[in-house]
């Protein structure tokens, strides 16, 4: 069952904002990679570093933040903020020997389905490019 | 609790096409069933073999289907035509 | 390129009943016609050309002979919009195009007209049976050289010229190249629907009428030849007499039954009678009936003392012979057979 | 005659609409009682499959909706009843009388189990599959019925009593009887619903007669989880449909059969209808014949677009009539408007999008004193301004009851009039 | 930790199950520690369900429970009161999107679907496992609504709110109330005009109690949440003393100095008017208004009218309400120059323009000198546009330019009306407009979409040309003296509302709400709701509907005078905790201050004031902060089984 060329990408998206647009996709049946999980939290500028790490960790290929931007019902630093948490957490995993491009972050609004689609299909592609290396 | 259709029986009367068409149905199950039982047919095999027009088979045969006196199989080659069978 | 012109539409009005303008479009009545096909689908483009004022299209058409109105299109017509009368209306309006002397379009236009054109054909016959004095034997000789001459000549000045105009505006207009013995070829077609109408049988449920009309159209033209050719009022010939007999009995009994149905409006032809309609059918009844009453006296020895009755025939039959088979509804009876000849033309083209 | 029950608001129906109105004003704490004439609440909605323009499943929103509304405290539900008569005494005072059929099943007891169902030896046409299938005597109405209780047909009954002898729970009570119940409200909410456009009244489409001319609620009934057959399949022989017609406009917009109204949704379901079968029959075409495609609403015209782009094909042009081949196939009769030539199309199945209908018996509720408009929907007596208040003050409409409209629509209007009733029953407070 | 759970997969009718293996995923989860029940079901939101899922907690004691089905934004709530009605914690449930983001997304891959679908709830089998009894946040709220836009939609909004007994702040950007309704003439249907509305609704605005109307105003600056918005408001000056005791002649001439003209917007600019103006004669607030940007203070009108104040100065007032209803209304869409010569022709007018030439021309229909006769309206011009970004239907402009032509008709009995538009949607009962204007002899062109009628100008006529698909597709042209095109609606410019108030917008340009049949008056910014044309293109009747339909849930909402909230807030962990500071600067509510904690300073968390956002979360050098339902076991453990 376990698939190890088929990298794997976990998804960190905001309630209202980033999620409704996968849920879109879903709806407009728009397809992308199936190895890709989505987890949801209130806003991209909660996410912690030591979950990102904790996903390399535990055997992810690619960690994707779909980040509110400047739709961010709660603040608009959020997207600074977010920016900052990536930042950080590269140079995490430049010390743990995680190649950086792994972490990636993109605004997704809340219609934005297609642009998700897209970036997961890229993003895919680059990582299981990068493991066939 | 006592039998209470005894109480309806003596106050209402069946209609005789309720039991026309009771009579009718029961027939066409029956005949439905034992064309079955030897081999999955389709509508088409079927209302043939039991000479009913095609509609009523249909009609009763999704009835069947429906409580569960018999299921659908594969399509045929030409993905016209479902084959049913008796559900076990 | 072709320009719109909306005040086309009110001039079909005056034609005939003009509900057409509700149309949609949705094309139901084409659908449902059962003499439609690919090659000729009508009614609606007909009713589209008449809303847009596009009278190039209608006048180079045939369509609107080629419908026998069996009213399917009206009764099914969502918007209500009768797309079957104005079929009719534009038959109407084609027969006064058609007319190169512009009476037509008056008369039908215009009912005091038609009324002035009816009184002075009568006040005519009157002052010529004065001038006569009432000489039973000249007038009906007379009667009789009318019938002939009115014939011809109604036949070589306006009927010829005018469906010469039809075929103008059908062939030639349209630039429609006919090889000329394609004319002949087709030429029995020509006949066949004249004398039979079996177009009108592709309609549903139109059996009877159709044979009623077949019926109507042989009686007319066999006491046509009755009276003109075999002279039927002057005869001693018994098959003559009894042969002109059955013809106007035919003829009146059943345009008596048209009559009634157009008072009853039965049927969906029926319901927008225009007085070009009346005319004809009770003209035709009229003359049946008079033609028969008048040999009925001739018989009985009376026409003598009731030149009346002869005169009442004789009015009948030159209002007849003047208005109604020049100008009139008549006309439709060639027109129609016609149209079935140059639509059979085309196609072979 | 038992005493008088007093609620604050009558819902007469207990679709989407009256569900959506008796929400709204339990939630601001009035007492609501819904009569329901049918066996289940639901309406409409929660027979349909997917809806537009979002493509949720219809069930998904209804059954939420329908569970809240049952088990909200401030809502009473009576099925199977029907408002016999109101009465308006005077503002803030409407006397009812309703009618209580016997489901011959007590409705407590009963577990749902369906046993009574196996063992009934009667069949008739499940109405709720729009006959395409049979159903018993007795017999749950429809797996996501609320309550999801059996009930009796009492006119197709053999009173063989089979029934009664299965029953785990003693629920069965051929006993019951029709009982009629007094209420009194300060108020009352119409969502009537409607009823859909019957076919035979066009008999050139050859419904009834042709089995593979079927209505849309009847291909509705076919693409839902709870389907009448096994797959999308032909009524007539169980062939698997590759080639299916919609007739657009079948009793909308027709004068011919009074109806001369848009009926404002089949446009949009039959486009949905089609989308759902190129899911359902990938090998299938779909063809929709068309006057105009009514794709007004939010979301509405993109969705249509997205229907063209799978591969929908788009007729314009009004099916003139219908015919049957030998193989049960039929052959359709159009003027192409577009090439202006009339044609002759084969399809193994026809569609009939059947236009929405006003629903009888609404004003004689009211003892005729409520105003109809012409098409015999409620009349919205001050439709700007005040869209749900009829000519009766304290009388509202919610919903299709006032003319046709979509699901998003009837919300809407449902909300309209729980806002309308909601200002009219907080001024007869302020005047005690 | 849970260790008694119950799993439900739920088919979905077959919306799931078609492409997922529901069975499968039951098997797995069943073999999870800690799962008690693990069941497939048809509808898991079907009552019955629900039944079933209540007595399995009741009679099984299970202490957690997971549904797998659609996404937790439908039916979250559903669940947690099915929890609760079973005697479990609501917040003891955790809800597996296997729909939207599983059979949906991955319909092309069954297995890789099932395999996802397995993951997933194994993820929430995880996170359940470590959830917390939680209790909702209750907050006080005021009964109080601000309205924004006095159109036909907030006007009707404000006074039904108001006779549900909710104090109403009705705010509106121009000087009068009436917005889009009062610029038409006869309305559809009930034959009133657009004024006589306003008027009706004006009147009882004006004297109802709970209502306070601020005209000029708009919304400047927003704090606080739900429940409690603090809003600031800034009130542009009238230049007119508002207790205006003058006889409204005084007024009238004082009008009549004025020297200053501008364009008339309420005429579609197809007039002039001074900068000292009122736009009908009825209109209200019944006193004129100086435009501030027109007038250059020249002082003739004071001559006359002593109340008239040049002073006055921009007002800022502050307000706090419980919920705000928006119903900015929408714009006419402006053509673009030169399309279908608008701009460039002077005989191509818009829609809205012609509403107010036919209202301003009593005997004769003239333009530019020029008496009319044909009229060509052209539609669909700024909607379901090929090009263009607006792909949507407008859905009142063929009613409105049928209806218009009708009217025009009958005023000016002259005059042809030849419509050449792409299909005709007069949806409903305005089907009758549409009939009565076919049989009146108006004329109806179609075009294909792609191919647009083309207006050109040759010498001093104007010709339209299209090609009809009604007839055979050949080239018609029509000489028209008047070009109106049928402009539809886009939404009104609402930069400054959006920016404070962060409402979402669809691909349309318009307000989206959460769900068009869930929810279809509510955003995702709560209480804030929608209603009327700023959501999507709707006539006066649909607009009073959705803005009554708001009012209804707006009244739920802050009537009881109490606000449930999400519990999901942020905590700290002393022990951790240094104060650094970082997680202040980091909270855009200031809800973290500093206290005492045994022998040191530590950060705290005001329950009211954090919204749950997390943004502390990450700057915390210590990780001495948790965000509730999203603590570092539950999101751990759960991406930890996402992976195997």
């Amino acid at each position: 069952m376990e698939n190890t060329d088929n990298p794997k990408i976990l998804v960190f998206s905001t309630e209202k904002i980033s999620d409704p647009a996968i849920d879109m996709a879903g709806l407009l049946k728009k397809h992308y990679p199936a190895t890709v999980y989505t987890v949801n939290v209130p806003c991209s500028s909660a996410i912690k570093s030591k979950w990102i790490l904790h996903a390399f960790d535990k055997g992810f290929d690619g960690v994707f933040i779909a980040a509110d931007g400047t739709d961010c019902s709660f603040s608009d630093t959020c997207s600074d903020k977010t920016s900052k948490i990536v930042a950080n957490t590269h140079e995490l995993m430049k010390e743990k020997n995680i190649d950086p491009a792994k972490l990636k972050m993109a605004a997704i609004c809340s219609v934005c389905a297609e642009a998700f689609v897209k970036h997961m299909k890229s993003f895919h592609k680059f990582l299981s490019e990068s493991k066939g290396n | 609790m006592g039998k209470t259709i005894d109480i309806i029986k003596t106050k209402r009367k069946v209609s005789d096409s309720v039991k026309e068409n009771m009579k009718a149905f029961n027939k066409i199950k029956r005949q439905i069933l034992k064309s079955l039982e030897t081999e999955e047919k389709t509508v088409p095999q079927i209302a043939q073999e039991i000479d009913l027009p095609l509609d009523v088979v249909t009609y009763h045969l999704m009835t069947l289907q429906k409580y569960g006196n018999i299921e659908a199989g594969e399509v045929d080659d030409m993905d016209e035509f479902y084959f049913y069978k008796l559900k076990k | 390129m072709a320009k719109i012109n909306p005040d086309f539409a009110k001039e079909i009005f005056k034609y005939g009943n003009g509900d057409f303008n509700a149309c949609y479009n949705c094309g139901n009545c084409t659908a449902v016609c059962s003499l439609t096909d690919e090659h000729n689908s009508f009614p609606r483009k007909m009713v589209r050309a008449s809303v847009l004022g596009l009278d190039e299209k209608i006048t180079t058409s045939l369509d609107p002979w080629l419908c026998y109105y069996c009213g399917d299109c009206a009764t099914t017509c969502p918007r209500e919009a009768n797309p079957g009368e104005l079929m009719m209306s534009l038959r109407r309006w084609l027969t006064a195009k058609y007319d190169w002397t512009g009476l037509s379009g008056l008369l039908q236009k215009s009912l005091l007209f038609s009324l002035f054109a009816f009184i002075i054909t009568a006040i005519g016959v009157i002052y010529y049976s004065v001038y006569q004095n009432f000489n039973v034997e000249t007038i009906m000789h007379h009667g009789h050289l009318f019938e002939m001459l009115s014939i011809a000549s109604v036949f070589t000045f306006i009927i010829l010229p005018n469906l010469f105009r039809m075929w103008y505006f059908v062939i030639i207009k349209p630039g429609i190249k006919v090889k000329f013995i394609t004319y002949f070829k087709e030429f029995q077609d020509l006949l066949i629907h004249m004398f039979t109408q079996k177009r009108t049988l592709g309609c549903d449920d139109s059996q009877t009428r159709w044979f009623m009309h077949l019926i109507l159209v042989f009686g007319y033209l066999a006491l046509l030849f009755t009276t003109v050719v075999l002279d039927w009022f002057g005869t001693e010939n018994l098959f003559i007499i009894l042969l002109g007999y059955i013809e106007s009995v035919v003829i009146f009994i059943i345009t008596f039954i048209f009559v009634a149905g157009r008072i009853q409006k039965n049927k969906e032809v029926n319901k927008f009678s225009q007085p070009s309609d009346w005319f004809f059918v009770i003209w035709l009844f009229l003359l049946g009936f008079t033609a028969f009453i008048v040999r009925v006296f001739i018989d009985l020895d009376l026409i003598e003392n009731n030149i009346w009755m002869y005169l009442f025939h004789l009015i009948v039959l030159v209002q007849w012979a003047l208005i109604i088979v020049p100008f009139g509804k008549w006309t439709h009876f060639l027109y129609r057979s016609f149209a079935m000849y140059f639509d059979k033309i085309k196609q072979v083209v | 005659m038992s005493k008088t029950e007093e609620y604050d608001v009558l819902v007469i129906g207990g679709g989407i609409s009256g569900e959506e109105a008796a929400l709204n004003l339990a939630d601001q704490g009035y007492k609501v009682l819904i009569v329901e004439k049918d066996l289940s609440v639901g309406g409409k909605m929660i027979h349909l499959s997917k809806v537009f323009p979002t493509l949720d499943c219809s069930a998904c929103i209804t059954t939420p909706k329908v569970s809240e509304t049952a088990r909200h405290p401030n809502i009473t539900i009576y099925t199977y009843s029907e408002v016999s008569n109101i009465d308006k005494k005077s503002e803030y005072d409407f006397r009812a009388l309703l009618t209580k059929h016997p489901r011959y099943v007590i409705e407590d007891a009963c577990t749902g189990c369906q046993l009574c169902e196996e063992a009934c030896p009667v069949t008739v046409q499940d109405q709720y599959q729009y006959d395409l299938v049979g159903r018993k005597a007795v017999y749950v109405p429809f797996s996501i019925a609320n309550p999801r209780v059996a009930a009796i047909d009492i006119e197709n009954c053999s009173l063989c009593g089979a029934c009664e002898k299965v029953c785990p729970a003693d629920c069965i009570d051929f006993t019951q009887e029709e009982e009629e119940i007094q209420i009194k409200v300060k108020s009352v909410v119409i969502a009537t619903g409607f009823k859909l456009f019957d076919p035979t009244l066009i008999p050139r489409y050859g419904f009834g007669v042709f089995k593979n001319v079927v209505t849309s609620m009847q291909m509705e009934r076919q693409l839902v989880p709870t389907r009448p057959y096994n797959n999308v399949l032909r009524p007539k022989d169980g062939k698997v449909p590759d080639n299916i017609a919609y007739v657009l406009c079948a009793g909308s917009r027709d004068e011919t059969v009074g109806n001369p109204i848009c009926s404002q949704v089949c446009c949009m379901y039959s486009i949905k209808q089609a989308q759902l079968l190129m899911g359902a029959l990938p090998m299938a075409d779909v063809t929709i014949y068309y006057l105009h495609i009514r794709s007004f609403g939010k979301g509405f015209n993109e969705f249509y677009q997205q229907s063209k782009d799978m591969g929908v094909t788009f007729i314009k042009g009004k099916i003139g009539k219908i015919e049957e081949t030998e193989n049960g196939d039929l052959k359709l009769r159009y003027e192409d408007i577009e090439s202006g030539v009339v044609k002759e199309a084969n399809h193994d199945m026809a569609v009939l999008s059947v236009g929405i209908l006003a629903n009888d018996g609404v004003s004689s509720m009211f003892n005729n004193k409520l105003e109809l408009d012409q098409y015999n929907f409620v009349e919205q007596k001050d439709i700007l301004a005040n869209p749900a208040q009829t000519n009766m003050s304290g009388v509202y409409v919610a919903g299709t009851a006032s003319g046709p409209m979509d699901i998003p629509d009837s919300i809407l209007s449902a909300g309209a009039a729980s806002a309308e009733t909601s200002g009219y029953l907080r001024g007869g407070y302020d005047e005690k | 930790m849970k260790n008694k759970i119950g799993v439900y997969v739920c088919m979905c009718g077959s919306n799931i199950s078609d492409y997922v293996d529901v069975d499968k995923v039951k098997e797995a989860a069943e073999k999870i520690d800690g799962v008690y029940v693990a069941k497939t079901t048809m509808f898991a939101c079907a009552d019955s369900t629900q039944q079933e899922i209540e007595n399995d907690i009741k009679e099984q004691k299970l202490d957690a429970i997971v549904v797998a089905s659609c996404s937790p934004k439908l039916h979250l709530d559903t669940f947690r009161n099915v929890a609760q009605r079973g005697g479990l914690n609501p917040y003891n449930y955790v809800q597996v999107n296997i729909r939207e983001q599983g059979s949906w997304a991955h319909s092309d891959n069954p297995p890789l679907a099932t395999e996802k679908a397995i993951n997933l709830v194994k993820g929430g089998i995880e996170r359940v496992k470590h959830s917390k009894e939680l209790i909702p946040i209750k907050i006080p709220s005021i009964n109080a609504v601000a309205v924004v836009g006095a159109g036909i939609a907030g006007m009707r909004a404000a006074l039904e709110l108001a006779e549900m007994g909710t104090t109403v702040h009705l705010i509106e950007r121009e000087h009068f109330v009436g917005g889009r309704t009062s610029q038409w003439n006869v309305l559809f249907t009930t034959n009133e005009t657009g004024q006589e509305v306003v008027t009706r609704l004006y009147h009882q605005i004006n004297t109802h109690p709970k209502i306070t109307l601020y005209t000029g105003t708009e919304i400047i600056g927003k704090k606080g949440s739900v429940g409690e918005f603090n809003l600031t408001l800034k009130i542009k000056p009238r230049y007119i003393k508002p207790d205006c005791k003058h006889d409204i002649k005084d007024l009238e001439k004082a009008i009549a100095v004025c020297p200053i003209e501008v364009d008339d917007e309420f005429n579609f600019n197809i007039t002039k008017r001074k900068a000292i103006y009122k736009n009908y004669c009825s209109e209200f607030p019944e006193i004129p208004a100086i435009d501030c940007e027109a007038c250059n203070k020249c002082g003739e009108c004071v001559k006359i009218c002593a109340d008239i104040d040049l002073n006055q100065q921009p007002e800022e007032v502050n307000i706090s309400v419980g919920a705000i209803q928006l119903s900015t209304g929408f714009n006419p869409y402006e053509p673009t120059k030169g399309e279908f010569g608008f701009g460039e022709i002077d005989n191509v007018i818009t829609l809205q323009q012609f509403k107010r030439l036919i209202e301003l021309n009593e005997d004769a229909l003239i333009y530019n000198n020029k008496t009319i006769k044909n009229i060509a309206y052209i539609y669909c011009v700024g909607s379901r546009q090929i090009d263009g970004p607006n792909k949507y239907c407008s859905r009142y402009c063929c009613t409105s330019a049928i209806h218009t032509a009708i009217l025009a008709k009958e005023k000016y009995s002259e005059i042809n009306n030849f419509h050449f538009n792409r299909g005709i949607r007069t949806y409903g009962k305005q089907e009758k407009l549409y009939h009565e204007a076919s049989e009146a002899g108006d004329i109806f062109l179609q075009s294909f979409e792609e191919a647009p009628p083309q207006v050109e100008r040759a010498g001093n006529e104007t010709i339209v040309k299209i090609n009809d698909i009604l007839t055979d597709n050949e080239e018609l042209e029509v000489n028209a003296d008047l070009v109106v095109l049928v402009t539809g609606m886009v939404p009104r410019d609402y930069e400054g509302i959006v920016n404070i108030l962060k409402v979402p917008i669809g691909r349309d340009k318009f307000f989206n709400e959460i769900h068009p049949k869930l929810r279809p008056v509510e955003t995702v910014i709560d209480g804030v709701l929608i209603s009327g044309a700023c959501q999507a293109p709707l006539n006066i009747t649909e607009s009073v509907k959705s803005a009554l339909s708001a009012a209804s849930k707006v009244n739920s909402l802050v009537s009881s005078g109490e606000i449930k909230l999400e519990p999901t807030m942020a905590v700290i962990h002393n022990d951790k905790c240094t104060w650094c500071d970082k997680c202040t600067e980091a909270c855009p509510y200031d809800a973290i201050s500093k206290i005492k904690y045994k022998d040191k300073e530590v950060a705290e968390v005001s329950k009211s004031l954090c919204k749950g956002c997390g943004m502390c979360l990450p700057v915390c050098p210590e990780n001495a902060i948790d965000l509730i339902g999203y603590t570092d076991i539950e999101m751990e453990s759960m991406i930890e089984a996402l992976i195997y």
